[in-house]
């Protein structure tokens, strides 16, 4: 951290607050109807997606699955435009055609959210493949869930990652449970899912994913690495969602008490940034009054472009299918 | 008695299990969390986690599973968190669930079940919609059943339990809320048997699934103005019941097919294609296929309404065929 | 110039390759073994391992690989080494290749060919000897091309390579030593074009792959008999060339449509309820389709022909259709 | 060994030379025509399938991938109903339908060769499941190559394996290549394949697959621990394939050198044995000439038997497709 300025740090936690408050949105808009489908919200997680896409290029690539808010926005695609394609409105990432668990910002090399749980890890062994192939020093970033890890695909694109060497790197967000099922009824070795990546030969980390310094300090030195070209890297990053899988599954559940979302709420990354903001630099109450408004004030604007926005036209529905169509 | 779909599956199946020890459920989150549709509701409670099984994110492992342990002499019920993932579980349906009796030549049998809902929700995207209803249909070892009413799919989910191949059974997120009267106490419905759901003399719709609700509407509606709709739901779509639509179209000398899948090799072809040859000389004019438009399923309201066929469609086709249009 | 459907492949893809360095080839055995079939012979020497990529047996890993590379601009061809393996790759298939272009609103693409030996060979087995054409077919998103000559398979194999779109690109194992004359020099052949294999009056036959040489021969035996015999070969399946049919059954007024596939949901069945749609009042009698029998392939020889259409069921069907039994 | 007497090492040998003429003869079979499709040779593997099997039960379950006659016939078939099924008679163990890949013999407990690389390991898991579910003490032998390794269906199923303790012994027999890749350009930490289960805590060995006692001592261990509910074991036995991939792949090819296949050769697992039996028992050469001439007979009789025994009648194609047909 100690290379950090304020600014620096003020600016990730602006990130991680946007997140927050634009999921928090949506989630309204949702109870409002005014989107629908499954709604995965990234809340309690965001100091992964904000800490390990601060360090990367531009042109780096990044893929996720349907829990992609977080990734999306945190590579810096227009808030108005996500919330417009949550919305379902022309004007959204994908002109409504893709929804919550699509997300796809090409400008930003967000390369897309995918919702068959481990299938989009081959894809991104494929963009590093495509990297290296043509000898561009790219690094690919795939998100996915500890729910994931034993899934056949994740597997196979682990083997031929490892295999190739290719400059990937894959990031496991344990955020103790798919769906209802806790990580021990899910991955066998589940104390140490990064077990599953050591087992081909690839370099594996654990961080404490609530804590976005952490998370960046060791994305860092492994993106480093992996731009190097000493091939694929996984990350284990510990966290915790505070909501409910979707909006279709309560809060806390049967699965898991309140009490124990509460212990973990203790360690919101917010607080968790906050309090080392206000501890190591001159950052005040007033500073982070200040980044409400301004977060408060871009979410509003996007729930106000995404809803004065215009749905697609019907005509709209076979347009995009092939490309030359 | 009122039932709703999902608790006439919950009936059937837990009656099932309660007759015969070696039927056991297993699946991503059948148990604890009661279903992600809570169809298995109070199963594990009931039945325990020997009989009701979590499973990992593993469509192809667990489904394999099932098909080694009827192999041996159980008779497991697979539930697809939804029938989308049975594409990744596809190798095991169709290279081992439907060919482990022919190819070792009668030594062996598969008796399973594999159910979940098949077809679009609202705005669920375009890798969570699909109607695979033809893919299973294609496939010579698989029986296919896709039940409308809560009684229908009470009494056919008791007998493809009790058959002693593999059955895909496909539901509707959609249908699992509808309500309706089942039969008292113990009762079955063979399989390969279509029901007449509505008589009449001018034109026969056939529609399963989801798209049964949709085409009696417009038959009700078509009523109103004059013409008077047969509706027939094969319900079990494979083996497809000929007979019954064919005795009907030599009545009406008319037919519209409903489905919500894809046009393009969807079951409506096939099923045109027998009638056209079986009853060709009692055809007045060319079958009419009402289906889902040849688009991946788009999230946004009005382009998911535009791609699923809907009262106002079904009507349409009828009356055009009718010459009332 | 006299080559074999093989070598028809090889010099279509290794004109492609030297024309474009983003086109590699990627699958098992493709490389240093020159292929299971050896239809890449000589071009891991020719364009090195980067370009000829030797691949773990990983359909799901390396398919969706090859997707991920096709989205980041390279132009992969993926040989799976029959198209039965294509099964455990198809949710990369569908749910990636097919729909990414839709769901990112036209954002990406996937320029991607997907080659391979479809249909049985001799006594391979039920697992190793399915076509599934339809099953791609029914998929929105994909074109699907299944020539039978070597001239066609040059051709269009170079149009596929050349398309911005995943196509699958069905080959069969038994074609493989057919030759025939290839045209000179560059050519391509448009993908959904059909194409009059040979000209008739009395009745059409509709096959593809194999089975147009199984029509031909029939055909040519059938002309022995007086029947004058027209056969179309749509070469693509999807688009399908409808005009093309509908011509000739227009003035044959009879249609006989010969597929290998399992008859319950096959292509056929979607060809026939088309023309039916489009030419009803042209046809004289039912269509009859020849189609392979609805089982799972069995080993033995006599019950593998038993299986699959031949020459004198094709035969016997024209002449039924020509009331010259 | 110490435990074995000069009988108990005689049938050993006896068993491991009968698949090795058994199959020396299937291949002059395929040269003559006899037995087509793919037929892969087991020979140089002996020790695994012989030195494995020997320690089961009669009721514990084995299951195989396509190189299946070695298991088959270790496991007590009737080489005549193999031989006659590799012809594809009526009189095979699968009557024809199955074929060299596909051998099921049920009574012995041998559960069938499966042709999808990975496909049956989630059968294996279910067999295993069935035992536990049904408080059998049963153990499910699941033998694979090296090749299937990073199969995602393999690991899903080592997955739930370790996960539920389920009572399986997967076998990876390691013959150092799949088709013509070797496993340095397969499996990522190819010099452990081993590691793949560890990294599920399931415990793995190594053993020398050309040593039938060395194979038989580790599997007394492992079967004992397995039967006892100490959960799966994965053994990966070094071995080397002798013949080609199948008949249609040249005994030594591009891919390894004929001098490999020589040094290989030295360790031939018969070889292996005999000096053991010559130098530690009272064997002579004269037993083993005895013992050539008794699996002669049994070899020259299964062939007559394949011979002269009948085809399937071409009315059994549609018969045992389903229970009840
Ligand atoms: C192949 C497949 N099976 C099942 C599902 C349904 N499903 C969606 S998310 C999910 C849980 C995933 O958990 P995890 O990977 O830990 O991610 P998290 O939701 O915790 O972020 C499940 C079972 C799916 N989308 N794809
Ligand atoms: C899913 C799948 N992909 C490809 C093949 C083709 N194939 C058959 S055997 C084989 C090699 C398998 O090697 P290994 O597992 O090491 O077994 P071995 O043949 O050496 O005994 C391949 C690629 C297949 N049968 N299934
Ligand atoms: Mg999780
Ligand atoms: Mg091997």
């Amino acid at each position: 951290m100690t290379d950090m300025d304020k600014a620096d740090l003020r600016s990730l936690y602006r990130r991680m607050l946007l997140i927050r408050r634009f999921e928090e949105k949506s989630a309204e808009m949702y109870a409002l109807a005014k989107i629908a489908g499954f709604l995965h919200l990234y809340i309690g997680e965001e100091a992964i997606a904000v800490g390990a896409i601060d360090v990367l290029r531009p042109d780096d690539y990044v893929i996720s699955a349907y829990r992609d808010h977080g990734h999306c926005l945190a590579r810096g695609s227009d808030p108005g435009k996500v919330m417009a394609e949550l919305f379902g409105k022309a004007t959204g990432l994908c002109q409504g055609k893709g929804g919550s668990m699509h997300l796809v910002d090409v400008q930003n090399r967000f390369m897309g959210g995918y919702a068959i749980v481990g299938g989009h890890i081959p894809l991104a062994a494929g963009l590093a493949f495509a990297a290296k192939y043509q000898k561009q020093d790219l690094v690919t970033v795939c998100f996915f869930g500890e729910g994931a890890v034993p899934s056949g695909q994740a597997h196979e694109a682990f083997n031929l990652a490892a295999l190739w060497k290719l400059p990937v790197v894959f990031i496991c967000e344990n955020n103790r449970y798919g769906m209802g099922t806790p990580v021990h009824r899910a991955v066998a070795l589940y104390e140490d899912v990064a077990e599953a990546a050591r087992s081909y030969g690839i370099t594996a980390e654990r961080v404490d994913g609530m804590d976005v310094l952490a998370v960046r300090t060791l994305m860092r030195t492994v993106v480093e690495q992996v731009r190097a070209g000493q091939g694929p890297c996984f990350i284990e990053a510990m966290t915790y969602r505070f909501m409910g899988h979707s909006m279709a599954d309560p809060s806390h559940g049967h699965y898991r008490t309140k009490d124990e979302v509460e212990e973990y709420r203790k360690r919101d990354p917010l607080l968790v940034l906050k309090e080392t903001m206000l501890n190591q630099t001159s950052c005040s109450e007033a500073d982070f009054k200040q980044l409400e408004r301004e977060v408060g004030d871009v979410v509003a604007a996007a729930v106000k472009f995404a809803d004065e926005s215009p749905f697609p036209e019907p005509a709209s529905l076979h347009a995009d299918i092939m490309v030359g169509d | 008695m009122l039932l709703s779909y999902r608790e006439a599956l919950n009936q059937a199946m837990r009656e099932e299990m309660r007759r015969d020890a070696r039927i056991f459920l297993i699946g991503e989150e059948v148990g604890y969390y009661q279903g992600a549709f809570k169809v298995t509701k109070g199963f594990v409670e009931e039945f325990g986690p020997q009989r009701v099984v979590d499973t990992p994110i593993t469509e192809a492992g667990f489904t394999g599973l099932a098909i080694g342990a009827a192999m041996a002499g159980l008779h497991p019920i697979v539930e697809l968190m939804t029938m989308n993932f049975g594409i990744v579980a596809l190798d095991q349906i169709v290279n081992n669930a439907a060919k482990i009796r022919y190819m070792s030549g009668g030594q062996l049998s598969v008796p399973l079940v594999i159910r979940g809902p098949g077809s679009a929700a609202h705005q669920l995207g375009a890798q969570h919609s699909q109607s695979l209803e033809a893919w299973f249909c294609h496939v010579p070892g698989l029986k296919v059943v896709a039940p409308a009413t809560p009684h229908d799919a009470k009494g056919l989910l008791k007998s493809a339990i009790r058959d002693h191949n593999p059955v895909i059974f496909i539901e509707a997120q959609l249908l699992y809320g509808t309500k309706g009267e089942v039969g008292d106490g113990e009762y079955t419905i063979p399989l390969g048997q279509a029901d007449v759901k509505r008589e009449g003399a001018d034109v026969t719709i056939v529609a399963y699934s989801k798209m049964l609700l949709v085409a009696l509407e417009a038959a009700e509606q078509l009523s109103r103005e004059g013409l008077d709709v047969e509706v027939i739901d094969p319900r079990t779509l494979k083996p497809l019941d000929l007979d019954t639509i064919v005795a009907s179209v030599t009545k009406t000398g008319r037919l519209v097919i409903v489905e919500e899948g894809w046009r393009f090799c969807g079951l409506g072809a096939q099923i045109a294609e027998s009638i056209y040859s079986a009853a060709f000389d009692y055809l007045d004019g060319p079958i009419v296929r009402v289906t889902g438009e040849d688009v991946p399923i788009p999230y946004s309201r009005p382009l998911e309404d535009a791609a699923i066929p809907d009262v106002a469609r079904v009507v349409a086709a009828v009356k055009s065929l009718c010459g009332a249009a």
